[in-house]
């Protein structure tokens, strides 16, 4: 890994991680009056996956979006205007955190339908296989959302057409708070599921950011030189509630060791503790990533803040284009 | 310049021309480019317009409706069939969910371009999962917009437009129409979303119609017409947005409402035009509207009982001359043969359903 | 022996009650044994009855709705839950080709004792996605029943009536009843099924409404009778099939109709009751039915843009007005904030949503 | 195979061959006023599998049931008459030939949704579990049913729940007039993807009566020791037209060659021929089967034929239970 990728990498993941917490501090002041789904714990899949990218490369997203919205390049001031439900949000203020978009940055979507975006990734592609271009399509999403027929059916049209698309699931183990064990059997395999449906994968440790970006970094290699799609799945873990700022544990479906056992593998502080190791960062840059990234949101947020509610009238329209 | 040509070849027409002057345009469905062409809709068009362009699909309705989405995010404008209406319950998250809001919902930035052809089957016993018409569900979604073109000539305009449109359109097809000729103008033209036909000018009654039923309710003027009563026949050809002017400015002249509906009567699109003749008509409605539709039940298979479970063109007379408060007649005072079978669209049919 | 309980306690104690009378019973969906308890209606069932007949299922809602129906075939009798009604629509394959037709299609050898549990969604920026009302879709189809208790004890009520049909029953329940109180009685009891409850008996004008809508129109009645005016409120609690008797009986009386639909308004339920109304009460209405509703437009997510979306109590007060051709009144004058936000059930609700 | 099991699977292949040959024959006066998808060519499936049922196993089926519904022991009168639309048939005339029924011998339905009856087979096996009946339960399906995503989402809990539940695909190459080319990639695999999701399973030749009966043999005993449940999957090829009584090749969807291929194997000829070669049976022997299957053919013809109509209320009536 050359430094600046690995400096990189670790940044975009500070960023996320200081995005989220951010956004959980404001929360409370029930300000921000739409479900957030924080990806704390999980920003290395995002960082990791989004550095292969290109800038015309597309990227469609589940309801825990923040990380992939930022690491692909989402504006960060049109992402806190739209959770606040101002107007200059990248929806409109129609949308909030789970519908976010920034056409600059190849963002096209996020959509808090379990799986509803697979397809349209997957269709993504198809459409710039038509059109004869040389992005890819990336779709983000959850280990649940493997569950849905949709993902099974997109496997089969992206393997018949050699779609240009990589399926990434992150794999946090759970679906709100149900755990894998009641929802998939034991032997499932969701790589051998890919293989069977003649798509290529790979399966890793998605808690480690240099991982995913050469597993990601195949993927990318793989569909832009038009072989066909690539399933990729990263086991992480969710450090946050499923839904809202705060943290869930006390609820009691997962143990505190459990919990403790993944923090100990969070994927900023392992790559941190890794860079310094090496030598390749050293605490002054990490603060003054810091410095700069905590400017950035204090921006971010006050714009976001300070800016206008979208008149009434927005409420009817845009219903038709 | 217009000729005489069917319903299907309408259709065909119409994508032909679409995909001729757009390069963005593409059909996708099952059987597509099999020997049947989705009853005709659309032979030849593989050998026309390529393998990439006209395509068969995997029997995976709600991916590929995604599908479609997706590519239509990126430029495309894609035209999905589904053999029967009754498949793409499958697909009506993608429909629902996605397509009708994307454009809503990301603050009109992007649209979906999308049109989904849905043939409504009848008759020959296919029975309850065969035969169902679905019209409502769409027409409630915001989003959405619904047409159900009843002549080969609308049948061409309306999907020129559908196709043209930046939004999903459902383009709702009966399958007994594709036989049916009219004269279709051979060069491309659009007939406009939104916008109802006045079939026949009348007096008398205002009827409310649509697609198949629309051929029925003809019938019917025609036998009415003989008794001296003059009927004024709306064909809405866009079920959603409804033409209300059309409806009202009908009402007005008549000031009686008889609606006639193929699809089930509970909450179904029939409702929604006596609602709406109700409310902003009511004064000059000289009698309670009426309609008529299916009954509220599945489609049974038998022929037998599909004899009785679809309205005849005897019920369009007697729910016409009911709201004149004249008496009701038999088919045989009207020379109906009443072992006419409603399972085919007449005595020789025996197939393809 | 009534006591004071939440709808979630009532939903849960009817369930409670079914499973520890019937062994057939069982109850599905996702989070039904989490420790949220999908809002508290399935809070400790697992821990009474066991992981075989509460369990919770991998989010695959099509496939699990044809899994229900199996299990019914051979005797037992599901309730599935969705924690939000949007999620449903991946499922309507099986409800309405395969659930709502299974008896007729048969002819009558088997039945589908299934009960879908809904949630509508409301506010608390949800949005376009999690915040839909498609009891419309649900009261056209032939085969399935649709109710929508208001109050706790209708939800007990109606809850433990669909547990006992022996065919599917689409229950829906708004997220924002479910922290209701009301008297429920301790015992189990049925309310019947097609039967609505005047909820206020008044003269002057008939307002029919279900669900979550109802308590708004009973704010509203509160602030009409300060000028006079008398309200009937029939709270429908069964979409499907209608209680025309009961909307006959109050039309009759009052002469005048306004419904008011938690939905969208074209194509919506709101519409069929119109259209009974207009059918069939024709010569008692002294005015135009009237219909509030939402507007034809996805939901938006911010609160600012919700809070014009919903209809206001102003809103259901200058409908009766309009009704009486009284002038309308503004909020100020009745009183009421303006700025109360619509995205909460009241000024202190920070979630869960 | 014993020589008893052996007659007795050429039999069931004879009698499903000779009334669907009847209703090809007797189609075409236009008085079976329904669609009818004939399964000539396929018998080895039905005749095999439903060979290791035991009455109170449970069987569901696609548009195309005809064999199944008969190999399981469906009445063939009430069938006849369900097709031609009359009172007593087996769906009281309300569902024709899509949507056969026979609860005496197990047969829960029918349905031409493709892919339709596959969860619900998966639920029926689920309800026997709960109730702790040891039956079992039989999906019967196309190859285009596996694209749909139900099929995936029904293998996923089967699994999940070791349901007592086999899936029989029948794969004819074929929906309607498309090659499974234009659907599922090359690659594709089913037998990998039940296994990826922890589903056994097996795949063969499906004109081989004797190898399904033992592939059969084994799912069953699989699924009723509660194992769990099992993924067969038998190629085979449809003789006539998709739907109705004709043969289509003149279509050109498919080739003469590749037809006349797959009639020299056909799974009653091929068997006829081993059985005469083995002496296990006499032209004696099939000359009396025949005779006795025409002789109830004939019989339940004219029984429908003769049967009266539903009256017409019955259109109206059995919406609700
Ligand atoms: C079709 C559908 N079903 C159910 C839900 C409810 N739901 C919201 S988030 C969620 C969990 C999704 O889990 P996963 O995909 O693993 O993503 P994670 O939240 O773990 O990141 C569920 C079930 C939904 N949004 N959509
Ligand atoms: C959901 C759905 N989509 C499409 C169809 C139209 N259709 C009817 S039969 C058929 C072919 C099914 O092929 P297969 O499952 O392989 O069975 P086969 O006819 O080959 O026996 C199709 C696509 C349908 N009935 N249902
Ligand atoms: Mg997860
Ligand atoms: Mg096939």
């Amino acid at each position: 890994m050359r430094k600046d990728s690995a400096l990189s990498l670790y940044y975009q993941m500070l960023r996320i991680r200081m995005v989220e917490e951010a956004i959980a501090r404001v929360y409370t002041q029930w300000q921000m009056r739409c479900p957030v789904h924080l990806c704390i714990g999980q920003e290395a899949v995002a960082a990791g996956l989004c550095a292969n990218l290109l800038k015309k490369d597309y990227v469609l997203s589940n309801h825990r979006s923040h990380g992939h919205y930022l690491a692909k390049g989402g504006s960060l001031k049109a992402m806190f205007s739209e959770i606040y439900g101002k107007e200059n949000g990248c929806s409109g203020g129609k949308g909030g955190s789970m519908h976010l978009v920034d056409l600059d940055a190849g963002i096209l979507g996020s959509t808090p339908i379990v799986a509803g975006i697979i397809p349209v990734a997957a269709g993504v592609a198809f459409g710039i296989q038509m059109k004869k271009e040389h992005s890819i399509s990336v779709a983000f999403f959850g280990d649940a959302a493997t569950e849905e027929g949709v993902f099974a059916e997109s496997l089969n049209f992206a393997a018949l057409k050699k779609l240009p698309v990589i399926f990434v699931c992150e794999n946090n183990y759970f679906s709100v708070y149900s755990p894998l064990s009641v929802r998939q059997p034991k032997k499932r395999n969701n790589l051998s599921i890919a293989r069977g449906f003649g798509v290529e994968g790979e399966e890793g440790d998605g808690n480690d950011v240099e991982y995913v970006f050469k597993a990601a970094k195949k993927a990318v290699m793989y569909a832009r030189s038009l072989r066909g799609p690539y399933y990729l799945q990263f086991d992480t873990y969710r450090f946050r509630e499923h839904c809202g700022p705060n943290f869930d544990n006390e609820l009691g479906y997962r143990t505190e060791i459990e919990f403790s056992r993944w923090c100990k593998r969070c994927p900023l502080e392992t790559y941190q503790r890794k860079l310094l190791h090496k030598g390749s960062i050293t605490a002054k840059i990490i603060n003054e990533y810091k410095t700069g990234i905590q400017l950035e949101i204090n921006e971010a947020v006050s714009f976001a803040q300070k800016s206008p509610f979208p008149k009434p009238g927005e409420a009817f329209t845009g219903v038709y284009a | 310049m217009a000729r005489e040509i069917t319903y299907a070849n309408a259709v065909l027409e119409a994508t032909t021309q679409c995909m001729e002057s757009d390069a963005s345009v593409y059909i996708i469905g099952l059987g597509v480019p099999d020997p049947k062409g989705v009853f005709g809709t659309t032979l030849g068009l593989q050998e026309k317009f390529g393998r990439v362009r006209v395509l068969d699909m995997p029997v995976a309705e709600n991916a590929m409706t995604g599908i479609a989405i997706g590519s239509a995010l990126v430029g495309m404008r894609p035209i999905m069939t589904h053999q029967r209406i009754d498949f793409m319950l499958l697909s009506l998250d993608q429909i629902i969910n996605n397509a009708a809001k994307w454009h809503y919902m990301f603050g009109s930035k992007m649209s979906v371009p999308l049109v989904i052809r849905l043939l409504v089957g009848r008759g020959w016993g296919q029975g309850p999962q065969h035969s169902q018409s679905l019209q409502a569900l769409f027409a409630h979604i915001p989003g959405l917009k619904v047409v159900m073109p009843t002549t080969p000539s609308d049948a061409k305009g309306l999907l020129i437009s559908a196709i043209q449109d930046d939004n999903p359109v459902i383009y709702i097809e009966h399958r007994w129409l594709h036989g049916t000729f009219g004269d279709v103008p051979k060069e491309m033209f659009t007939v406009p979303i939104g916008k109802a036909r006045i079939m026949k000018i009348g007096r008398d009654v205002t009827v409310v119609t649509s697609s198949y039923t629309t051929l029925e309710v003809m019938k019917a003027a025609r036998l009415l017409s003989e008794d001296g009563i003059d009927i004024e026949i709306v064909d809405l050809r866009t079920i959603k947005p409804l033409d209300e002017e059309a409806i009202a400015a009908s009402l007005e002249k008549t000031g009686r409402l008889l609606v006639v509906d193929g699809a089930w009567k509970s909450f179904g699109v029939s409702a929604e035009i006596i609602a709406l003749a109700s409310e902003k008509s009511f004064a000059a409605l000289k009698a309670a509207p009426r309609r008529l539709a299916f009954p509220d039940v599945p489609t049974p298979t038998s022929w037998a009982l599909a004899n009785h479970y679809y309205p005849r063109t005897i019920d369009i007379v007697n729910e016409v001359r009911c709201l004149l408060n004249k008496s009701q007649l038999t088919e045989s005072a009207l020379g109906i043969d009443p072992e006419t079978p409603l399972d085919v669209p007449d005595k020789n049919f025996t197939g393809p359903f």
